[in-house]
């Protein structure tokens, strides 16, 4: 799970896609409309995650029936907010099910709320597709459950490798969110993977999402005296984390993980955070024509550059429709095995084939940030 | 509406407050139904009646302190009916209200400066806190005393200083001698008596009807928020009904 | 030894920052005894006034001193303006009325503001955060070893203002006729009408110095930070709550010794613990100072005589 | 309950001091109250009256001296405690639920009435043995209270006919008081006098051996007086009362107290018949005044001798 | 305030049966709900939530509209039954009654677990009620504030509990009939105390501590009990919640959501059962309500049907502004409907003779 970014200026309300809505009221839609359903925090602590899922699902879906739908039938979304809560997740999700009758769901962004859809989900044999939960957990619940992003583990895995072998650190101290089960996740790995590789973790600090005075804990870091910083956050705590690191002369790398993945990381961070790496599941500069067509009519829309989690929903959505196109939305158990067959699938986010556990086999790659934008520096495979 | 027995005769004067067909209610209950007075420059006019008459009712509607639902009330001539109560102190009126409504987490001495509120003469203001130490010397020994911990007659001499300390035109009483000391009351009527010389027009409001009465110039009676009888004090007193009713004979 | 100091530094200055906060709560509070949950939120709004000024004045202009002072001066006279509104509509037609149904009514404001300042579209901001401008270019006021302990030159200048600001107010509230006023005010407003105080207008006045206060808190905290976003008043605005009630209700220096004391308490469990039981110990120390000063650290015993 | 022996006292102060950081609100307080007994307490104001009352009613603890109820030393006990021996008051400052009726005001203090596990007398009678018997006679209370509890969650038949019951004698109080057209009324949309009747008739629900009354003629008018003269007569002998009365209504004091203690500045300085109290110099200088004797020449005479 | 009127409401039943009844009535009609209703999910769901909510609302009625002591950390409680009856239904998952159908095994189990969060919560009640014999009003606010968001950063710790991600594979046995038989009884419970004198001596606690003492009400042992009484419904609620939510987070236990509670109760008219009731029903529903507005409304216009999910929490918050200004005295002052219903009826009663 991620952080987005909204454009700082407001988004062009006519800009925006006109038909990638519920068609009107609550009834069954027409049934020459396919409804689909998304789930996201689009208020409370992250609004910011569902914003941009919420676009970038609506992108694929415009695009689609662009293409000219499904089978002939024009795509909808419904979207409903669930104020970052897993009883107001699994609610949304229920009543995305029994009354909008959708054929798919997409959604959600934090794990603890996908988890709590996937159960709704699965029971009543609704397709869903995770775009950017990373737990390992979410897939599990059931064979109706899937996601389009790596989990936990690889971008652990691939930073400890990173940092290892190609920044050749040998003294790695962590900064891990607590309140984020993500962040968690990947610090344990990574922890895990450094020491096996021989490396030594010094520090380990931590915080609570939405922090905004880290000192204490950077000022514990600093008498450790390490190589590298890993600190798997978000851009909004890491931005002004590293502000605050290099104020108090801290000046080895951060290391991260796809949460960095935002402009809003140079606006909070400014020149702080300039020479630090982060593992994503693109880069923007992929000079591949799907993605730079992806970031141009992202931009079109929304005003701003795509974040992964915009173009990690993206994908989820194309993954459902191209299930769609196989094997139709009426019958969920083909769609269900439609969808488990995706392999190599050119994602804007990374090529992605799902494994027997329903989870996305893909490579990472681990960027640095410049002074405007994230330069592509290697890519670790699986 | 029943007659109101006026007896004996009023000398005349400049009228300072009149209240005319005053209805006031608390929600469903009805405390006052035309109450209709008069007091005019320099008298002092008492008001008795059995509890809930409506005496304290018709103090607070005066004072702004509830929005009468009807009737008029004016003051030397301007209307102020409904008017707000920090409105009508730069016009003359004071009122010590039932339950006293001491500033029981200020000390004495705030309490005090309080009363004179409105008052930019320093000088002033000091004679007449000191005065009021005169009157009562309890405050003064108690002047840094959080007015929380005062006993209950020291509260009621308190809230008495408290009025005389705005130099008031008009003197609204509810109940001056409640809970003092009969000495202390006396010293209250004496003090009244004075101020009222000095030209200061009192209503009262008190239980005691017979130092009331012969203290005032003229006597209203309520009973069940009407004006049941009028007349000059003395011939208040004289009258076999108060006698039986109020006084008890 | 030099982290412990460098705790000690970082703590106190947290601490102003949130003094600055519960100070304009203390006074709403004292004087209305009503809980003015939104007063965090006003403080976020604040931010953003303070936040689209300096955009205003570009990059130049907002580092100068009278940039700063404009950035201040704004946001602080657009909060009184604010603050002047919810009291207006908001608490002052329930002033006769059960002190809780005010309470609600400013957790209504705080979701409209804090929700409402989610919202990404119309001149909204949207949920996303942003950079805050540094119009105080932090730098090094005091640096000891190899930067071992550095104090920075915003937690001065907030901990001068914070402490002026307490000495001002404590005059205020207890030298000034209008301190008088505002203490008859918050024991009986109809009693102090009585007084010829114009009740209406003391409790507006001293609802519009909270909100610029909170205001002028809201923008250091910014700058401390280096950042703006919708939520950010829920948190501080509720440590405010709860440092002025420690403190002592009304009391303006317990504002600010409660306020010190929770940003101490916060750095400490954060630098030497984890961060994530700071709230839990937090609390646990409040609480056990408040079971034994009941009335809050310079709260006097009520004075209720039987 | 009636049957308690006349004869030992049930309320006494001995010696009880109390001081307000340097203030000596009273001083060697002595005082006795048996059944039957109708006593007076006056004083100028801040004399230490009200003060009296609330050490005698475990508001505050002494700082020396005792305090027996029953014979049973009370100091420091909570005042709920010592009401449930048999002291009830009532408050200069009238102090009545606001916000309940009438009748909701008297119901409270009937709790201690509800029929439960362990006869109330029978408790009562063991806390007045004090001592550990009173220990066990709390803890029995607590079972009780547990017990009853449940009877009100199941509405246990017995419970219902009580609450009926409780509502009566409510009601029965009220009567006695005169207020049973107020029965309804929320407490503080009753005018002043009406309040204070009311106090007494909460006070009388606790069925208290002692009644403590503070002031009770203030805000009434001298008609109002003499009826609640009478009353108070009444009470004493209908409820088998001890009673001492705060007043500043020499009519009413003179006229109703058998036994007059005055206070001034926290010390006793006269005790005794209205009579003798009336005519004690000391007595008229600190509180009646001299006027005093000019609207009651016997007592001048007196004070001659 | 409670009147005779109200006991002698059912006064149609003989007096040993008025304990009882109710709770058979209710059970009965509840096992109709269940069976006509019990097969939709989302109502259901609905339901459920407005059922925990309701709850919640009359337990922490108890301690703040009677008692009058001021307590904001109520979401506290719910946490601690969560995750103790989550706990205890994970532990026992697998086990069943040989005895009894399977379904009927889990009912057991479900009823027993959350009776071990109540029992938990009404401990910690019991904990967070000491304080409030020594502090007042705010001072107390902040004690059970601080205990609220204690036990949330304790979940928030603890790996056993799910820490961050949160608590998930709780059976989920929980029913249409179990959450509102709850309900039920929590609301019984509210009222029998309301016009028992246990009810009186809590209101004279909130009248006037000092003449409550004086007039014999033991205040200290009766606040506590109240804080126990409250909080033990309270983790009942939030069993309840653990067995229908996939997934319980300490995320969903913030000050927050007391405050919440807060509001339901002072809208629906402090102390008033029935207020709280209608409160917690239609401020839980409200949101939901306006997203099937918007939904509706904004089926046309892309934009609006986008930002729908959005606006509802603001206008959430200006409507609570909006209600308090219209009802000050909430929805209900302080009566209730069967204060107000029996009179009436014996009116109609009357007039029909
Ligand atoms: N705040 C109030 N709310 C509701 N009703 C009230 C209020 N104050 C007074 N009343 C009612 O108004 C009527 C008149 O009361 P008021 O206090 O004016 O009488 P009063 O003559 O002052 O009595 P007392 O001599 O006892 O002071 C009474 O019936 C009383 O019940
Ligand atoms: N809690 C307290 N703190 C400080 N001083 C107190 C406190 N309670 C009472 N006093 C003082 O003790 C003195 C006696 O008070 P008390 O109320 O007993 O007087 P009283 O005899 O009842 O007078 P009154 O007849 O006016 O009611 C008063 O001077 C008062 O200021
Ligand atoms: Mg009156
Ligand atoms: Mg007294």
């Amino acid at each position: 799970e991620k952080k987005s970014q909204t454009s700082t200026e407001t988004p062009t309300p006519t800009g925006g896609p006109a038909t990638g809505t519920a068609p009107q009221g609550g009834p069954p839609p027409a049934s020459d409309v396919i409804l689909l359903g998304e789930v996201g925090s689009l208020t409370g602590a992250q609004a910011t995650f569902g914003i941009s899922t919420r676009n970038g699902v609506e992108l694929a879906i415009n695009e689609a029936n662009a293409e000219g739908g499904v089978k002939g039938k024009k795509l909808a979304v419904r979207v409903y907010d669930d104020q970052s809560k897993p009883e107001e997740a699994a609610n949304a999700a229920t009543r995305l099910i029994t009354q909008d009758h959708v054929k798919l769901i997409l959604g959600e962004v934090a794990s603890t709320n996908s988890i709590a859809m996937a159960h709704k989900a699965q029971e009543a044999k609704v397709p869903m597709i995770s775009p950017s939960s990373t737990n390992e957990k979410v897939t599990a619940i059931g064979d109706y459950i899937f996601r389009v992003c790596f989990i936990d583990p690889f971008q652990g895995f691939v930073m400890a490798k990173f940092a290892k072998e190609n920044l050749k650190t040998t003294r790695a101290a962590v900064l891990k969110d607590t309140k984020a089960d993500y962040s968690q996740g990947l610090s344990d790995v990574f922890i895990r993977k450094y020491t096996e590789m021989g490396g030594k973790i010094v520090a380990t600090e931590s915080y609570a999402q939405g922090d905004t005075d880290f000192r204490s804990q950077l000022i514990a870091i600093r008498s450790a005296k390490p190589d590298a910083i890993y600190v798997p956050g978000y851009y909004n705590d890491v931005g002004i984390i590293a502000r605050q690191a290099r104020e108090l002369g801290i000046k080895v790398p951060l290391l991260g993980g796809d949460g960095w993945e935002s402009e809003k990381l140079w606006e909070l961070g400014g020149s702080a955070v300039v020479g630090s790496y982060f593992s994503n599941h693109y880069s923007p500069e992929d000079p591949s024509p799907r993605v730079q067509n992806f970031i141009a009519a992202y931009k079109k829309a929304y005003g701003s550059v795509p974040d992964s989690l915009a173009a990690l929903a993206y994908d989820a959505a194309r993954v459902g429709i191209e299930g769609m196109r196989k094997a139709g939305a009426d019958d969920s158990a083909a769609l269900r095995d439609a969808i488990a067959q995706t392999k190599d699938f050119p994602g804007v986010a990374g090529t992605i084939s799902l494994d027997d556990k329903r989870n996305a086999i893909k490579p990472a790659v681990v960027v640095q940030v410049g002074d405007t934008t994230a330069k592509y520096v290697a890519t670790i495979t699986p | 509406m029943s007659e109101v027995q006026v007896i004996g005769t009023r000398a005349p004067r400049e009228p300072l407050l009149e209240v005319e067909q005053l209805h006031v209610s608390y929600g469903a209950i009805r405390a006052l139904h035309g109450v209709t007075l008069s007091l005019g420059k320099g008298e002092v006019v008492a008001l008795i009646g059995a509890n809930g008459a409506g005496k304290t009712s018709t103090l607070r509607a005066v004072s702004g302190m509830v929005k009468p639902h009807g009737g008029k009330i004016r003051l030397a001539g301007a209307d102020i009916t409904g008017m707000k109560s920090n409105l009508l102190v730069p016009r003359g009126m004071a009122h010590a209200p039932e339950g006293r409504g001491i500033f029981l987490n200020l000390t004495v001495e705030e309490n005090l400066d309080l009363g004179a509120y409105l008052r930019v003469d320093a000088a002033e203001v000091e004679k007449d806190r000191e005065y009021c130490f005169g009157l009562f010397p309890v405050l003064r020994e108690r002047r840094r005393q959080l007015s929380g911990t005062l006993s209950g007659g020291e509260q009621q001499m308190l809230a008495i200083s408290r009025a005389l300390m705005s130099r008031p035109k008009l003197l609204l009483l509810d109940e001056p001698s409640l809970g003092l000391a009969p000495q202390v009351v006396e010293t209250i009527f004496r003090i009244l008596r004075e101020v009222n010389q000095k030209g200061v027009s009192i209503l009262l409001v008190e239980q005691n009807a017979h130092l009331a009465l012969s203290l005032a110039n003229y006597g209203y009676v309520l009973e069940t928020g009407e004006v049941a009888m009028a007349g000059p004090g003395k011939e208040l007193l004289q009258s076999p009904e108060i006698r039986k009713a109020y006084l008890g004979e | 030894m030099s982290d412990f100091i460098q705790h000690l530094i970082n703590g106190i200055a947290a601490g102003t920052i949130y003094a600055l906060v519960a100070l304009g709560y203390t006074m709403v509070y004292g004087v209305l005894k009503l809980i003015n949950f939104a007063h965090g939120d006003v403080m976020m709004v604040g931010v953003y006034f303070g936040y689209a000024t300096a955009f205003q004045l570009g990059r130049v202009a907002r580092t100068t001193l009278w940039g700063v002072l404009a950035i201040f001066l704004v946001a602080m006279a657009g909060c009184a303006l604010l603050g002047f509104l919810i009291e207006r509509f908001a608490y002052r037609p329930l002033r006769d009325k059960p002190r809780l149904t005010a309470l609600i009514t400013a957790i209504g404001i705080s979701f409209a503001l804090s929700y409402g300042f989610q919202l990404d579209f119309g001149p909204l901001p949207g949920a996303a955060p942003r950079a805050f401008p540094e119009v105080i270019q932090p730098t090094e006021w005091l640096v000891i070893g190899d930067r071992e302990v550095v104090v920075w030159n915003w937690q001065v200048i907030s901990l001068l203002i914070a402490a002026a600001l307490m000495v001002g107010l404590q005059y205020l509230v207890f030298r000034t006729r209008f301190g008088r006023a505002m203490r008859a005010v918050s024991f009986d407003h109809r009693v102090a009408g009585l007084m010829g105080i114009p009740t209406d207008r003391v409790i507006a006045v001293t609802f519009m110095l909270g909100s610029a206060l909170a205001a002028g808190a809201g923008i250091l905290y910014a700058i401390k930070d280096t950042s703006v976003q919708p939520l950010m008043g829920l948190y501080v605005g509720l440590m405010a709550f709860v440092a002025a009630v420690v403190g002592g209700i009304g009391q303006v220096p317990g504002a600010v010794v409660g306020a010190l004391l929770l940003g101490l308490i916060e750095e400490f469990v954060v630098g030497y613990t984890a961060s994530s039981w700071r709230e839990a110990v937090a609390f646990g120390v409040l609480i056990l100072v408040l079971l034994f000063k009941p009335e809050g650290l310079f709260g006097r015993a009520s004075a209720e005589k039987v | 309950m009636t049957a308690a022996g006349t004869g030992e006292p049930l309320l006494q102060a001995k010696d009880a001091s109390i001081e307000f950081g340097g203030l000596k609100a009273l001083q060697r307080f002595n005082l006795e109250i048996r059944q039957g007994d109708l006593k007076g307490l006056i004083g100028p104001n801040g004399a230490g009256k009200t003060t009296a009352f609330n050490v005698l009613t475990g508001v505050y603890r002494p700082t020396s001296g005792d305090i027996l109820v029953c014979g049973q030393r009370v100091n420091g006990k909570k005042p709920y405690r010592i009401n449930r021996l048999g002291l009830a008051r009532t408050f200069q400052n009238i102090r009545l639920f606001k916000a309940l009726t009438a009748l909701d005001n008297v119901r409270v203090a009937l709790l201690s009435e509800s029929r439960p596990l362990f006869s109330a007398d029978w408790l009562a009678r063991m806390r007045r043995e004090g001592g550990a018997m009173a220990t066990v006679a709390a803890g029995l209370d607590a079972w009780n209270n547990y017990y009853d509890w449940w009877r009100a969650l199941l509405l246990a038949p017995g419970f219902l006919r009580e609450e009926e019951e409780l509502t009566r004698r409510a009601e029965q109080l009220l009567e006695v008081m005169g207020l049973s057209h107020r029965r309804d009324e929320e407490a503080r949309n009753l005018p002043y006098g009406e309040q204070r009747r009311l106090e007494i008739a909460r006070a009388l629900g606790t069925r208290p051996r002692v009644l403590l009354l503070d002031e009770p003629a203030a805000g009434m008018n001298t008609r109002e007086k003499a009826d609640l003269m009478v009353l108070i007569r009444r009470l004493k002998e209908q409820f088998s009362l001890g009673i001492l009365v705060i007043e500043h209504d020499m009519k009413l004091v003179m006229g109703i107290c058998e036994q007059i203690t005055v206070l001034d500045h926290g010390e006793t300085i006269a005790v005794g018949t209205p009579e003798k109290v009336r005519a004690d110099r000391k007595v008229i200088e600190a509180y009646l005044g001299d006027s005093y004797l000019e609207t009651h020449p016997e007592a001048g005479q007196e004070a001659a001798r | 305030m409670p009147e005779t009127a109200a006991l002698a409401a059912p006064s149609i039943l003989p007096i040993w049966a008025r304990g009882v009844t109710p709770v058979l009535v209710a059970a009965g009609a509840l096992a109709v709900a269940q069976w006509l209703l019990g097969d939709s999910p989302f109502f259901v769901y609905i339901a459920s939530i407005v059922g925990v909510n309701t709850i919640l609302a009359v337990s922490l009625n108890i301690v703040n509209g009677m008692t009058g002591q001021f307590s904001i950390g109520h979401a506290g409680f719910m946490a601690v039954g969560a995750f103790i009856s989550g706990k205890v239904s994970l532990a026992f998952g697998d086990t069943a009654i040989a005895a009894i159908p399977e379904s009927a095994s889990d009912q057991v189990f479900l009823v027993g677990s959350l009776l071990a969060g109540g029992t938990g919560a009404a401990l910690f009640g019991f904990l967070v009620g000491l304080p409030s014999l020594r502090l007042r009003g705010d001072y107390l606010a902040i004690v059970t504030l601080g205990f609220g968001e204690i036990i949330r950063v304790i979940v928030q710790n603890t790996p056993s509990l799910g820490a961050a991600l949160g608590l998930s594979g709780i059976p989920q046995t929980s029913s249409l009939f179990m959450v509102w038989f709850w309900v039920f009884l929590t609301v019984l419970v509210a009222r029998r105390i309301a016009n028992s004198a246990h009810g009186r001596s809590l209101w004279a606690i909130r009248e006037d501590e000092v003449a409550a003492e004086a007039m014999g009400v033991d205040t200290t042992a009766y606040k506590v009990r109240s804080f126990v009484i409250s909080s033990f419904f309270a983790g009942v609620s939030g069993g309840l919640f653990a067995h229908f939510v996939p997934i319980i987070n300490p995320n969903s236990f913030t000050f927050v959501k007391s405050m919440e509670v807060v509001v339901m109760i002072v809208a629906g008219g402090l102390g008033s059962t029935t207020g709280a009731i209608v409160a917690a029903v239609a401020l839980t529903l409200l949101p939901e309500g306006l997203r099937s507005l918007f939904t509706a409304l904004g089926g046309g216009n892309a934009d609006l049907a986008q930002k729908v999910d959005q606006i509802r929490m603001p206008i959430y918050g200006l409507l609570l502004v909006v209600l308090m200004l219209a009802r000050p005295q909430g929805l209900f002052g302080t009566r209730e409907v069967w204060d107000v219903l029996p009179r009436w009826m014996s009116r109609r009663r009357r007039s029909a003779a």
